[in-house]
């Protein structure tokens, strides 16, 4: 999906509760080195000084900032701006109908429950056809001398469970199935 | 004369330890697991022997493969550190046996301290002041049930074995402590090999605090000021402190003898930590005795100008203690924050990776014992401690701005850390103020707090974030053959951010 | 109350004084040129901005410039570190004129300190002893010979403006006078813009001891004891501590006190130094007083607690000095070595580029101050010092201990530096036994003695660099494909060095 | 001139004035993962534990080292062994022959001065024409706020001086010619 040129880059971020729309362009490159941004209607001025496949140096109002990008997909860019986190995800003004149909979100509300962390499974609490509540523990992982339960994410009935005791699990794997 | 060391940890104690070897001249010995084989320890070390896979039973707690790594080694001495097999008496003894210096008490001694409900008995006998608990080891969850009725709840359940906080549970009522009960067996199993618990009475709104304690062979015995180490999440220690902003020099002196007397109630050799709990009417009471070097040492080193791993040799190789107790003055003041990889907005899940760009702090009143370098791997078989930020100033609020700083200099690309969580702190109205007490992180939803902050941070940074974006847009429009490259080589390009027709 | 300090140099110190800023919440307003724009204190800086090409004529030292942007970006006061303006009066009176604080002394007694030889006649009426020499400033080479001739060889060319150790030269003759003269006034004029100089009587076997002195706007003034400085290369500094191993309490009060008369016969305001020579006699002379921060303040912060940038911002701003002379209490030992990117095995020839793996030292007693980090640049166009490691034990030795563990962690690759020199030093017996005078490194042939404990070193090594050699064309014999990737990287493969049929 | 293929590597290191010749050879791999080398006529067990382009850590004598190659000729190597440069130069067995011809070091003792640091001029001391002994110097730099001389490397007479007042000047610039 990549995206048709257009006048700006619009970025939706959300943290927390907080949702935000930031309409992003560049304006024109200032005779010293320097180049004029506007953002949400406000302009600014940025340096670029270095920038490589995976991080960039720049001045933004006189302040020099580190980035090092940590992934990127077709819907967002996760980044990390002089050490703290900032996922955006990006559209362009023309491909806001896209967007609107191809939201990732509804699909990640699925009934296969995921490790958040790497470690060992110690013990596995829940047993198939029981059913759970949102926040009961389904296994126990040991990672970095922790004992940590991996909690259901819904409501529903445990279909099936994917990890062994004494298997290794690894960020994002697939514990449970939960419907 | 102590003339090798091997260090049987790893790690920044083992990093420690072998910065105290090279300044006495002595030989140090690394070990390390196949995980470890490029860790910190192993380059900075004179040698360095391979003992196990990664797991740590089969390594780093392999007293016998251990013993005969120092015995092949021709190391007159080991240092455990901390944790690991640091308090562990069979491996104190085994050493002895084959004519290796063990760093630290004797086994006996261990053997009291280890047994948590011995030694209260034997602290009670010495004038000790204790805490209300269980008399003995309980082994089933009915019988923690019936003494935590008869002392009241709310009641904490904790490892016979355990120490640093490790293995204890918070019990509010039977209905918790059924549930905690289980998961404070598994966890003490896991990481001491057994799972006796005992339950003692948890008092609130307690500030935890502890006295340095050093004993040589001749019995000379001194106390080295306390520790505050209040700041803690899951009883696990945060932040610590010294000297304590609740204890003047009437309590400092009073408490440091009760200390002194309970290091002689064990014979204590070497270098040791009495942990007491105050009460918010300022009692106090006795609940453990670590045996071996403690995590916050360094705090101490600062105040005092003493240097505790060097100390603990001069000791184990049968020198007396220098100085009297009225020769130690307290020196300004010191924090130590633990930096842990872990991801504090994700309830503390472990991170493990490697480490990109790696920036350690500097500057004035600034230590920093850690074992991070660019390059290096964190890894999910060891405790989650990666750096100790360790800062001294003339006073709580030169020591605290500088722990700021420090903070905000720690760069260490590819793990999540606490370090978001330790900023937070040091903002905090009531850390400010020193008003701090073992529930600290709840009492003040500091938890909550960080999140806010953070989302703030966020906000205030989001226009640069889009700048970076427009800016490498741009750069890879003028440049596509050079992003070309780049994903060609695997790296994933910007590029993917996508097209734009802006015009410069 | 300054809110906002610009910062009117580079490097380590623009850093040092950064983190000063922050612990006292001020905003810290950095400057750079072309070459600097990646440097450590732009990146640390809350705001930067350009201020002109490489050269340091056209950028650090363009008075116009700098005070333009410190207009221009509201700065409420400039500090000017050391080197550059730092003692340059004009400089001073600008800002004041300009309604911007100075965080230095006033420009008339700059003006004062600047010129050496009025200076001088200064002291003389304040009962400060002086060293003989030319009673003004010299500008062509005949008189410089008739003054040398009167007062007797050897002599001391210096310039008039100069400070630091930089454009001092030794002549031991008439032929060598002739000689130095052009070099010390094409020297001093590059570095200080005048050729002007001055002769001195060259004192033998002297140690270089000075007192760091404070003084406010009321006229309190405090000495914090002395340093020694007398570890030097051609009158350059390389190492310098606290206390003096020859000071004992009666002189560091005696010479004390004289050092702040001469702060106070100048009117001095801020921190600054009076230096003196010690002759083998145990006489003290006056050299000069420089006005600024030097570059070894950090010896003094380790053993008096103080944060002397933080001490000369409260003193800019109008505060009064908090403490009285007799608060102050030697605590320790403190050594700074200077880390200058110069190659000792090539004639200290300047060694410039791209730091690649890059770990500065920790742990216990250690800072370092230093604008290195992996992937930074080190310019031609400026000062040679990329790091201070400075030390703190509880005694001379242990701090001598300590610098040895730091020096052998110290790693900057891609650069190469004075570490080998000061390993040599730390390891010799006149060091160890604090027998220093200024032409130590002459006197002991310290330099040979360094190459010979390379070549020892590397004769060491040569069976393990060997090994390296083997393997890796063991690996690269297996795995030729991967060295192939690697030379179409543009990266010379380790393949070059042949091939060979090791069957294993 | 890439080597035959021999039994082994002679290596050959000067320092200072010292100068030795050294045998290695890689014996076999013991099952542990470790290697069996022989240095003149010595035993020594490695272990190789990281390898790339210019880098290899690996433990010899059960002692860990880090080596950074800095550069590799068809005559020698030179590399930093935990922070200490090392320069071999390197042939076959089968080579020796190659090498007694070859030597590169007759051809260094040549008739440029060339500058051993980078930096500004900003004095040329000597003059076409004139004669000059071992020391003189030649020309001043500039570098890190130091005044270097370069100094003949011979004695002669000048022939020739290649840098103005004013420039600058890269490490092993041809600064003058001297005969």
């Amino acid at each position: 999906m990549v995206g048709k040129i257009s006048e700006g880059i619009l970025l939706e971020f959300k943290i927390g509760e907080t949702k935000q729309e930031i309409n992003g362009e560049i304006i024109h490159a200032l005779g010293d080195g320097s180049i004029l941004l506007r953002i949400n209607q406000k302009s600014y001025e940025v340096r670029l000084v270095k920038s490589s496949a995976d991080e960039i140096e720049f001045f933004f109002e006189n302040s020099f900032h580190y980035v090092k990008k940590i992934s990127s997909t077709s819907s967002g860019i996760m980044i990390v701006l002089d050490g703290v986190p900032i996922t955006l995800r990006k559209h362009f003004k023309l491909d806001e109908l896209i967007r609107d149909t191809s939201s990732s979100k509804v699909t990640t509300e699925n009934n296969n429950l995921t490790s958040q962390i790497p470690g060992r499974v110690v013990n596995i609490v829940a047993s198939i056809g029981t059913s759970v509540k949102t926040g009961d523990s389904i296994v126990i992982l040991e990672s970095m001398k922790m004992q940590v339960a991996v909690k259901s994410h819904k409501d529903g009935i445990i279909r099936d469970i994917l990890v062994k005791k004494g298997a290794t699990v690894s960020r994002n794997d697939v514990i449970s199935v939960i419907e | 004369m102590i003339s090798s060391v091997l260090i049987a940890n790893r790690g920044e104690i083992a990093l420690r330890i072998i910065r105290a070897n090279r300044e006495l001249g002595i030989k140090s010995i690394a070990i390390y697991s196949d995980e470890d084989i490029r860790s910190a320890h192993v380059r900075n070390a004179d040698e360095a022997y391979h003992i196990g896979p990664a797991a740590a039973s089969e390594s780093y707690l392999n007293v016998k493969k251990i013993i005969e790594t120092a015995t092949a080694a021709g190391a007159d001495a080991i240092h455990p550190g901390y944790g690991f097999l640091s308090e562990n008496d069979t491996f104190a003894d085994a050493c002895e046996k084959k004519g290796i210096v063990f760093i630290g008490p004797r086994g006996k001694a261990m053997t009291m301290t280890g047994d948590k409900m011995k030694c209260k008995e034997l602290m009670k006998k010495a004038n000790v002041p204790v805490i209300p608990g269980s008399e003995g080891v309980i082994d089933d969850v009915d019988l923690a049930e019936r003494v935590a009725h008869d002392i009241g709840y709310p009641v904490l359940l904790k490892s016979a074995f355990g120490g640093g906080g490790r293995g204890i549970r918070l019990a509010r009522n039977e209905n918790q402590l059924r549930q905690e009960f289980e998961m404070a067996a598994a966890e003490s199993k896991a990481a001491f090999g057994k799972a006796s618990l005992y339950v003692e009475k948890s008092l609130e709104g307690i500030r935890h605090i502890e006295f340095q304690i050093v004993r040589d062979s001749n019995g000379n015995t001194r106390h080295l000021f306390e520790r505050e180490c209040s700041v803690q999440r899951r009883h696990q220690k945060l932040i610590e402190m010294a000297p304590s902003p609740v204890v003047n020099a009437e309590i400092r002196k009073r408490m440091g003898e009760i200390a002194v007397r309970a290091g002689e109630a064990v014979d204590y050799l070497n270098a040791g930590t009495v942990e007491f709990l105050r009460d918010k009417d300022g009692n106090f009471y006795f609940i453990e005795i670590n045996s071996r070097l403690q995590v916050e040492h360094p705090v101490t080193e600062v105040i005092t100008g003493l240097d505790l791993v060097k100390l603990q040799i001069a000791i184990a190789q049968g020198q007396e203690i220098s100085f009297d107790q009225e020769d130690l003055k307290l020196h300004g003041y010191a924090i130590e924050c633990r930096i842990n990889a872990e991801d504090p907005f994700n309830d503390f899940a472990p991170s493990i990776g490697t480490v990109g760009r790696c920036n350690l702090p500097h500057g004035p009143g600034i230590r920093v014992d850690s074992y991070l370098f660019s390059g290096c791997s964190v890894s999910g078989y060891y405790d989650s401690l990666v750096a100790k930020v360790i800062v001294w100033g003339r006073d709580y609020q030169e020591a605290r701005a500088r722990m700021k700083n420090a903070l905000r200099e720690f760069e260490a690309e590819g793990i999540n850390t606490t370090i978001p969580l330790h900023e937070t702190i040091m903002n905090n109205a009531d850390f400010i103020r020193g008003d701090l007490s073992t529930d600290y992180l709840d009492r003040l939803k500091i938890l909550d707090i960080m999140e806010k902050e953070h989302i703030e941070k966020v906000k205030r940074n989001t226009p640069a974030a889009v700048a970076a974006v427009l800016l490498q847009s741009d750069v890879d429009r003028r440049n596509p053959e050079v992003v070309q490259d780049m994903r060609n080589a695997r790296t994933r390009g910007w590029k993917n951010i996508g097209r734009n027709s802006f015009g410069i």
